[in-house]
Order: C-alpha cells, then structure tokens, then sequence
C-alpha cells in the first residue's frame, strides 16, 4: 500500500491560537472558504474538471467537527468534502494535486475532488453515492469496538442522504450493535434542487434519527463554536459506551449544487438571508467585537494563507502525472 | 449530479427538424405526456432542478407536479413505486439520474420489474420505463462512470434500448411506452449536445440499424460508441478498408439477424463496447457471431472495450481506459489481416 | 393478459354468518388454519415442493385485515401469503394447484406457494424478498390516486422486513405524497431465527413508523376482531384523505419459518405462552360462551371447510401441467 | 429460507478425510476463527439459527456472538459494514443468505467493495470475503433461483470463486481471507450435501482445474454445473467420445491459459453455464476462445445455458429451464459432428 506524497506539511499554527480556540476555527474556515473560491477560478480555467461541490458557507461544520476529533478517530465523508479534508490536515497541495488529476495527488489522480483519501489521517472518503459511506462507517466502528480501539468514527452525510435506505439500516445497525459512530448530517435544506420539505415526511431530521434510540440533537451549523461544543458532548457520549448520536448541522450552501448547476430553484432572498449568518463574517465580527482580533492579526491571517493556497497551486502544477502504463495498478492488491 | 444546461437550454435555435440528442428526448417525453394522461416522469430532480442533465427541463412548468414529480434519494423505492404505478394502470416514466445509482434498484427491477410478468403466469404486465444516462468521458471517476446497460441485458424480462442517434432519442420512447413490457432506456451522456435530423416515426424496440455500409469489416456498436465505430470507419476508409458499422439499438433483444447478415458479408467481426471487456456485451455478440457464422469468418472477432478498471479522473488515465479510434482501427486491421 | 382458471369458487357462507360477523371471522380463520395444516401432509407427500411458510397462529391478521377490505382496494403480500390469498377469496383449488405447480394454479405453476396472484381480486403477490413489496404497494397507491381511485393499497410485511432500507424508503415516500396505503407489520417476533430484540433498536415498531408522521398503533393480533376494528379505523382515516397508517400486528406463528427450519432459537415455553392465545380458540370460546355457537355449528362449519379443502386437493391433483413449451411464455408480454 | 440441515448436522459420521461440501465450508471457517482473531462471520441467521443452509452451525457457541454475528434483514448495511470493517483492519466473512439478496447489497459491492483499492491510488485495501449460495434447482421459483455469480464476474476489483468440490469448499476460505482484495465466494445450493475427500491444502483463487482428462472435446464449467459436465463425459466415453472437463474454480480472474490449452488439444469447446445464455459467463469463455483459438478450433463454440427465463416453479419447467446432462451430450456431439 501506498501512502500519497505530502507535497506540503499543514503550517504550523500562529502562536496565537493557543491563547484563543476560536482563532483557530477561523483560521481553518478562512482556509477553506479561500482554498474554494480558488477552486472555482482553477474551474473555470479547466485544470480541475469533473464534479466539483463547494460547501461555502457550511464551514463552520468541517471545523468545528472536524476539529473536535482526535487524529485516532476516522473520517467518512461524502463528494462534498474539501472543507473536511482540509480541516482534517489532509495538506491542501494534496488535495489540489488530486484536483488536478495528479499521481501527487491524494489519491494518485484516480479519484478528483469527490474521492479525496488519507489512510495516514484516517480519512476514509469521498464516496459520491448518497449514503454510500454510512455502512463503511458503521463497519469501521465496528472493527474499532472489536480491536478495542476506544475511537469514533465519524460519518458525514446530507440531508438527502436520509431518504436513503441506507441511512435507515446504518442507523438501526448502529444503535442495536451500540457503535462508537457519530453521524453528522449537513442538513443545508438541499438534495440538488429538492428541497427539505419534498424530501422528507418528517423534516425535523434530529427527531427521525432519534426514533432509532439515540441521542440525536439539531445544531446551529453556521457557528463553529456551537458545532464544535455539540461535537464534544456527542463524543463524550460515544466514548463513554452507550452507543452512536446524531448531530443535525443546520447549514446552507452558499453556491449551487456543483459547478454545472444553474441554482433555479431558490430563492435569492433565501439564500440571502443565509448569507446574513456567514460562519466567517459571525465568527470575525464576534471575535473583533470582544478584542480578540484586530485588522492586522486577520490581515496576516488571511495572507498566510493565501500563501499556503499559492504554493499549493504551484506544487499541483508541478505535479507528476501518473503513467499510462500504470492505468490498471491498484485494481487488484500488488503482491508485496 | 449535474450537467452543463445552458448549451440545450429550451429556446435554443436550430433549424427545423434538427435538434439535439437532449431536446430529442425532451420532445419525446413531451409528446408522451400530451398524449396519454396515463404517463408521468418521476425522479430525483426532474421537477424544479429541471433534470440533472436538463433533459426534463420545462416540464414541470407545463404538466405540474403531479405529473412530474420530485423524489427524494430513494432509487429502490421511486423505481418500486413505478412498477407499482405501472401494475396500477399508468405508464410512469422513472427518471434514475445515471446507471451508478440504479444498483440501489437492482433488486426492484431484478427481481420484480422483469419477472412478475413470468411469475403470475401472465396476469401482470409492467408497462414501465426507466430512463438513465450512463457512459464515462466526463471526469467524473469510479463511481459515476458505470457503462452498464450491457450488463443489464443479460436479465430476461426486461428490454434494453440504447438510442445513440437524435432520431432514435426521439423515436424511441413512444415505443417503449406502448410496451406492456419492462424497458429500460440508456442515454448516453457524451451525446446530450450531439445535434442531428429528426422526424416522427417511431424506431423499433429491437431492430438494429446499418448506420455505414462497407463489405470489408463489421463493426458492431451502440450508444454513446457509435461515433467512435463510424470515426474509426472514416480512419480506414482513408486506408482503403471499408467498415460497415451496425448500430444495435436495441441490447436485449439482440437483432442478432442483422449482425449475422453483416458478418456474413464482410467476414470480418469488430464489436466495440463502452463496456468492462470480460462478460460484456460485446462477449455476447463475439459469441453468438462464432457458434452462428463461425465458418463465414475469415478472421478471429475482436472485441474493442474498456480497460478492466474503474474509471479514473485523470484525462490522461480516463482516455486510456475507454475504448479510441485507434484501437477500433488497430482491431480492424488485424482482422483483414 | 390471462387469469387462473377458477375451478372452484368460494362457497357461499352459511346463512347465519350474516347474523353474527364473528362466525365469517371464525370460519375464515378455521379455513387457513385446517388448510395449511393439510397442506403439511401434502408437502409430506411431496405434493408440495420449495419453500412453504405457514401463518398458523397468525389467522387472525388474515382474516380480520384482509377481510375489512373492500373489493376494490389492493393487497401486496408476502411469501407467507396462503392466508391472505384465501382470505381475500382467491379460489383454495387455485391456490393448492398452484402448490402443486399446475397450470390451473393461480399464478399457472411458475410461482408455487411463495408467488400466489390474482389479478382479478387484486392480489398482487406473493413477494419472496423481504421488504420488496413495500415500494410496489406504494406504486399502486400512486397509480388510484393518480387515477381519482378511493381504494386503499394493504401492504403486509413481517417484523423483519422493518430493518430493510425499502421500509424506510416507502414510509416516507407515502407519508410525503399522503398516499393511501395501508401499511401492515405482522410483527410475529421473530425473522426466520433473529428475535425482536436482535433486529431492532427500537422495538416498539409502531413508535418507529410514527417517526413518520403517520398514525401507527399496535393491535392485538391474536384477535380477528381487534384486528377488524382497528383495520376499520384505519381505512376511515387513510380513505379521508390523510396519507398513510401503520398497524403493528403483535402476533407469533405457531410452526417454525418454513419446512426447513428445525426452530433451534425458540423457547418451548415462550411457543407455549403464545398457544394460549390461539386465535382460532379464542374467539371460538368466546362465542361458544356466550351462545353465538354450538357443538352443532361449530361441527358443521369444520365440515363444511373439510370438503372445501378435499375438494380442492382433488382440483389440484387433476389439474393439467403446463406445456413444457411453454417455458418461455410471458417472460415477455405476448402480441395481442 | 432455509435448508434441510439434517442431512448435515454436526456429528454426521463419515470417514476420515471425507466430509460434505457443507462440512467443508464450516471447516474452513472454524479454522479461519480459531487462527486469526481478526475474522469473524455476520449475515442473517448466522448464529442463533445455525445458518439459513447450516453451514455455520455450531459456530456462534464456540466462538461466541462478538465473533459470529447476526444481523438485521439490512443487507446492503451489512455488507457496507463489512467493507468498513475489512478497512478498520479486520478479516469479515459476511454472509449473504442467497445470490437473490445480493442484488440489494450490489451498490456496496460495485461502487465501494471493488472501487476503493484503485480510486485510493492503491491507500485502501478491502480484504472482505462475502459468501452467498447461488443456483436453482429447488423448485424456489423466480426470486430465489438465480445463477448471478457469473454476472459478477464482470466487476473489475472482485474476485470471485465458485467451489464445486467438496475440496475446494475446504480449501478456498483460507486464500480468500489472506488476499487484500475483496473475494466473493459461490456455494452452490445444490452440493451442499455432496460428500468428497479433502486435505489441507490451500486452493489457489486463480487457477482451473482439469477434472477429467479427454482429447476429443473440451467442456468448460464451473460450480453446481461440474456434476452435470462430468456425467455428460460419462455419457459421451460411452459413445467413444473423450471428453475434458475443465472447472474454472475462479471466474474472475479467468484461467485462459488452462481453457485455452485444452481446446488447443480437443479443437471443439461446450461451456456449461447455470447463467441465463445472453451475457453470460459462458459467452466470455467463448469469446475468448474464438478469439485467441480461432484457429485451432474444428467446430464452431457452443454454450450449455438456463433459458432466458425467470426460474418456474413447478418442477417440470424448472428443470426444462436448466442445463442438463442430454443438452450438454448433444452440444457436444455437435462439435464433434
Ligand atoms: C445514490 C445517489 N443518488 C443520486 C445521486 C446524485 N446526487 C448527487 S448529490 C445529490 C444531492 C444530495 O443531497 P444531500 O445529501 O443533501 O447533500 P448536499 O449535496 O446537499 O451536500 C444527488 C441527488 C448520487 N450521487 N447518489
Ligand atoms: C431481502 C431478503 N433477505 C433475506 C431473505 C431470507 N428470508 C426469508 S424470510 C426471512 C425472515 C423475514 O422475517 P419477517 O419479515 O419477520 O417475516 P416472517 O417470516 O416472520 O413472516 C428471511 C431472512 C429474503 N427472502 N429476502
Ligand atoms: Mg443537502
Ligand atoms: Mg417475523
């Protein structure tokens, strides 16, 4: 097995985060709002292609889960996940390397902005069948509970996921076996063009979920600190052995679907209003309000990293491509 | 899931009687739901998205939602629910936004949708269609650049379609609907944006079509390889071999007639599949070809296919798995020797 | 399209059913019960082949849900269905025929004991894949009331099929487009060897389909009039208009899953306890209590359903088999 | 479902080094228990009822239910968790009762299962074993009867094995479980009760076997069919024709070298395949045939299918559906002409 090339190492922190947490949730939302409003010029200039989905405007979820995890836990996240790569250290020239279609890259070019993996961070995709993931999930707890590995594995899905049948039998799997797995439903009011109503007979999802008797609780997904804190006490729970919970992350895609998707179907003063709950703009106001941060510190912030961003395109750039030849390697496990 | 829309977008002029592949199948299903007040489309965001590939853009705004209905992430039940609808008397139209996701509803079309009819002894019809897009080409990897429909056509009970031109998009769902029969329709992704000559005949559910005459080789192909095959025949004609490329439209059943004609002409066999080689359709037709003209061939049949991965993103890696011009090329030649 | 050939219509119900319902449930309940435990012999004998699960113990669903019905509703059942198919008056000769693979069987000797049609009775199967006939009952449901049709789709299912994904998948469908269905769970404990308790999470399967937002409620299934009311009920609520209902039918099989199962995973004790509320002797005390019936009657009306079930074994003996050239035939629709 | 279990309880006496195809298979996974506390067995009715064919009787009371797991009717949940957990390190053996029920699970095998290792860059590996019981026979009608491993075959990222003796029952577990890859093994319902000499060695995931050595034809078979195909060179010794039977073992990958050598000597090839005829297995191996043997072949291929039928009931029909030994004798006398 093969681990993808860390073209870059995650820069260390500012000094500074370590007097305030919420430096540091700022910090990675900035860098993932950055790194995608990137992605969308590195689009429409075609050296990423494919389906590329944004979550701007659900930041505040990738880190303030994210985040909250320990580096023993796992990840299973779905095609939206830039936000979750990057908050889980996944180093952002691999991920833009995968992006770009390189052997650098994070799954060797193979995979593109849906199917980012990181076996060495526990990251275990990137799965663009809704629902897909929430078994693996399931699955990855399990073997966790039989090593006697005391971890979570956490399991990132949206909200249409939750029509699915999978996410009904992953569920009930879950609370009966009593596996150590958070589900975290990005419930951004969305499947597509669908909107929460004529997908679910029951939208209160939180509730749905809790009538497979586990904890289950709706957050509000555009504060990381609310996510991060709902996060603690979710793993607390798990930790303690009394089974999966459920976190509703209320949130909102700022763009559309993905890059093809011409957004008929909202509202623009919806989603303007959505925009007034921006987790960047809320985070900075609150912290700028209370003096924890002034123009300088967030201008230096916001270059740091721009740089970070720069030397990511750049290292993508000059990324390898994978030889033809090697078109069929890893279909099968190579005798080692 | 999504497609680029704008370039088929409705209100886009083309000259009369030409249309694209995509405005092709519009008109079908619209024509469809004027006719017969027992057909509506249903499906993952026909309705207010207007088609993930914008193929049913426009008709919701026209019929309303109870005729074109949103549905949630729910593949087996929406496809279930169809079949039902058909036993119930409609003529539903599902919607499964590409072959990737149909595996949910495989154990509904397997095991329900081709078999009722069997089982009950002949009380039950399913006069269902399911329309999904399918094929790679597009960047989008593993899991959502399935080539199935080949697969799909080992399973009795069921008849597969594939249009690969304007005029088979348009002719073919009328047919279809009028089928007491299960049928499952393949739209190929790469031709949404092809433009091409259509009128209103119907096209046969299991006639194939010679879409270039030669007598030298025969290529045999569907869907979205079509022009690939009628490419690599253009190749070879510059080299004085003439390739006759037969397009079978229909992937069950197989209109093995026309390619057994052709074979027996040109003795000469190519088949070229967007398919995984081992146990495609293309297997099928090499067979059937040598247990049926094996004294007509003058050559082994060679069978053109993806490479046996799962599709990768990378162009460069993408490109070499599908089936190219060139390897249709290189494979005739080898079979005229 | 053909139907099965009727060789044998229902016997009128003797004349004082009309002054006491519970005598057609009585009688209903003895017809299932006496027919299968012929059919054990028959199967014996080897008359029977495949799969047979029998619903003895389980009559009172049969009777008291099926038999609320009106002509026009729809029913999709499963593959442990001989007493819904009776119930809803598919011939017993038809029926046993088709055990016996003749082509006078109701589905012509291509389905046998788990595949039971009638189309004209609209008796949709007969469906052997736990969970399968949930989306197509929901299909038919959209269909009447696509077509302005005021009947009602039942859908029974046992407790086992809850955990599937199509469970999830078509409550919510229903519940979201306010279909009319009638979804029915004869929660018999046990899916083949797995009790209750090691399918479910939440065992409470009507608080789960609740999570719906549809009305659910358990029912004592061991009682054709409880049965019967609460069916009654039911309808009312779903024929007004307001989508789906959901009635978990608490209830036990008496046999083992099928002829197959030597039945390892059952206390003898817990099969006991449940004997005691044997449905058919319930409700035959009851009325033998309270003088709505004799020695006598009771005699005459297990009489009556002896010579129904002999002659149907005779029926089904003499049917003719089909031809085998005509293997191939309705695999697709035939030009008309 | 279920299956008479009997016949094969444990304590059944036979003599040493003879055991049922079933024994085998519970062999096999009591000593992939006993030897490596990553394995362990989940399905439906693994434990508590003993298997819904036996073959996992007795294991839920020595090895406990941590290690022998049922689980909910969830079977694409099950399968999915086994994926997770062959991911999180461990050795799943999941069972799926039937073929029948995979279809439900086939999104988790297709899209997951055999995607995860390439789509990775090689990061991921899904050591996962997934049992089922396939094939007809049993008079279960339509929804339980199907012949699909063949079809599976076409999945780029499986394995799949299909023993057809009672040694390859014994011997196949092992390898499975040591390969990185996911392994789907066939246990035909029909050779449960089949009794057969085994020892301890491994079976190779890969390689064919000559079953029964003959000059004069060559009969490619696998799994339930290997009875049938030996009794037909029964049939035909006695007609003074010699026929070779060869038994894929594995039909992903294909051992073509092994097929292939032997029609290089026979010049003539039947397959004998339970699949439905179109798209089959058996049109892969012919394919393959007339291709790289076009020459060496004196006869034109034939293939020994199921009819193109949801599999009947009654026991006429099921058995006129299914490949028999008089179908194999005349395909064979064909070639031979
Ligand atoms: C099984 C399946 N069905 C359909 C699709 C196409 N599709 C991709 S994303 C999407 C919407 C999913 O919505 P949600 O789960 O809310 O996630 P979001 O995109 O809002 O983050 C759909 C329908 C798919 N990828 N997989
Ligand atoms: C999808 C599927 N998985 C497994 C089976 C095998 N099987 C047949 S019946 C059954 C138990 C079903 O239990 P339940 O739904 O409670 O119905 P019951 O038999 O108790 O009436 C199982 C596991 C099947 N037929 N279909
Ligand atoms: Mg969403
Ligand atoms: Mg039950």
């Amino acid at each position: 097995m093969s681990t993808p090339t860390d073209t870059a190492t995650d820069p260390t922190p500012p000094g500074d985060e370590r007097d305030d947490p919420r430096l540091a949730l700022l910090r990675g939302m900035v860098r993932i709002r950055r790194f995608e409003e990137r992605c969308v010029e590195l689009y429409s200039a075609e050296r990423i292609r494919g389906f590329m989905h944004l979550c701007v405007g659900e930041e505040a979820v990738a880190v303030g889960l994210v985040g909250a995890l320990a580096a023993e836990d796992a990840v299973v996240s779905t095609y939206r996940e830039h936000g979750h790569a990057l908050a889980r250290g996944v180093p952002m020239s691999a991920v833009l390397a995968e992006m770009f279609g390189r052997a650098s890259g994070c799954s060797r070019g193979r995979g593109g902005s849906m199917h980012l993996f990181d076996v060495s961070r526990r990251f275990y995709g990137g799965n663009a069948i809704v629902g897909g993931g929430l078994p693996i999930a399931v699955g990855l707890a399990l073997a966790d509970a039989l090593r006697g590995h005391p971890v979570v594995t956490a399991c990132l899905f949206g909200d249409g996921a939750v029509a699915e049948g999978e996410f009904h039998e992953s569920l009930n799997l879950a609370a009966l076996w009593r596996l150590p797995v958070l589900f975290c439903c990005e419930n951004n009011r969305y499947a597509m063009g669908t909107a929460l109503e004529f997908e679910h007979a029951q939208t209160d999802l939180a509730l749905r979920a809790a009538s497979y008797g586990m904890p289950a609780w709706p957050v509000d997904g555009m504060d990381p600190e609310a996510v991060a804190e709902a996060t603690q006490r979710a793993l607390a729970t798990i930790r303690s052995g009394s089974g999966p919970c459920f976190l509703e992350m209320r949130t909102y895609r700022f763009r559309a679907h993905s890059m093809y998707d011409p957004d008929r179907y909202r509202d623009r003063a919806e989603v303007a209003r959505w925009k007034d709950q921006d987790p960047v703009d809320r985070l900075r106001a609150r912290m700028v309000r209370d003096g924890g941060l002034d123009g300088a510190s967030w201008d230096r912030l916001v270059a740091a990293v721009d740089e970070e961003i720069e030397a990511a395109v750049a290292a993508a750039e000059a990324g390898p491509l994978e030889p033809v030849e090697d078109l069929t390697r890893f279909v099968y496990a190579e005798p080692s | 899931m999504s497609a680029v829309t704008s370039a088929a977008a409705p209100g886009t002029e083309l000259p009369p009687g030409r249309m694209t592949y995509r405005e092709a199948l519009r008109e079908s299903l619209r024509e469809a739901l004027r006719g017969d007040e027992r057909v509506f489309v249903m499906g993952e965001d026909v309705g207010r998205y207007g088609g993930c590939f914008a193929v049913t853009l426009g008709l919701l705004e026209e019929f309303g939602p109870e005729r074109v209905r949103d549905t949630p992430l729910s593949e087996s039940a929406f496809v279930g629910a169809g079949i039902g609808a058909a036993l119930g008397g409609m003529r539903p139209v599902v919607e499964i936004m590409t072959v990737n996701f149909s595996l949910l509803a495989l154990d509904q079309i397997l095991n329900n949708a081709a078999t009722l009819a069997h089982m009950s002894g002949g009380q039950l019809a399913v006069p269902l269609v399911v329309r999904m897009t399918t094929g790679a080409g597009r960047q989008l990897a593993a899991q959502h650049s399935h080539s199935l429909e080949g697969w799909y056509a080992h399973i009795p009970g069921l008849r597969i379609v594939a249009p690969a031109t304007v005029a088979d998009a348009r002719g073919m769902l009328a047919p279809a609907l009028a089928s007491p029969d299960p049928v499952l329709l393949f739209e190929h992704a790469g031709l949404y944006a092809s433009e091409g000559e259509v009128d209103d005949t119907p096209v046969a559910l299991d006639g194939a079509a010679v879409r270039r005459p030669g007598e030298d080789v025969t290529l045999v192909t569907y869907g979205g390889m079509l022009p690939t095959a009628l490419a690599a025949a253009e190749a070879l004609e510059a080299g004085g071999i003439a390739a006759e490329v037969v397009d079978l439209r229909s992937l069950r059943p197989l209109d093995e007639a026309t390619v057994l004609a052709s074979v027996r002409r040109t003795h000469r066999l190519v088949v070229v599949d967007e398919g995984w080689r081992s146990g495609s359709l293309a297997a099928e037709v090499a067979a059937r070809v040598a247990e049926q003209a094996f004294y007509d061939l003058d050559a082994p049949p060679e069978r053109v296919c993806s490479a046996e991965v799962p599709v990768p993103y990378a162009a460069h890696l993408e490109r070499a798995a599908r089936p190219a011009v060139d390897d249709v090329v290189a494979a005739a030649r080898r079979t005229v020797g």
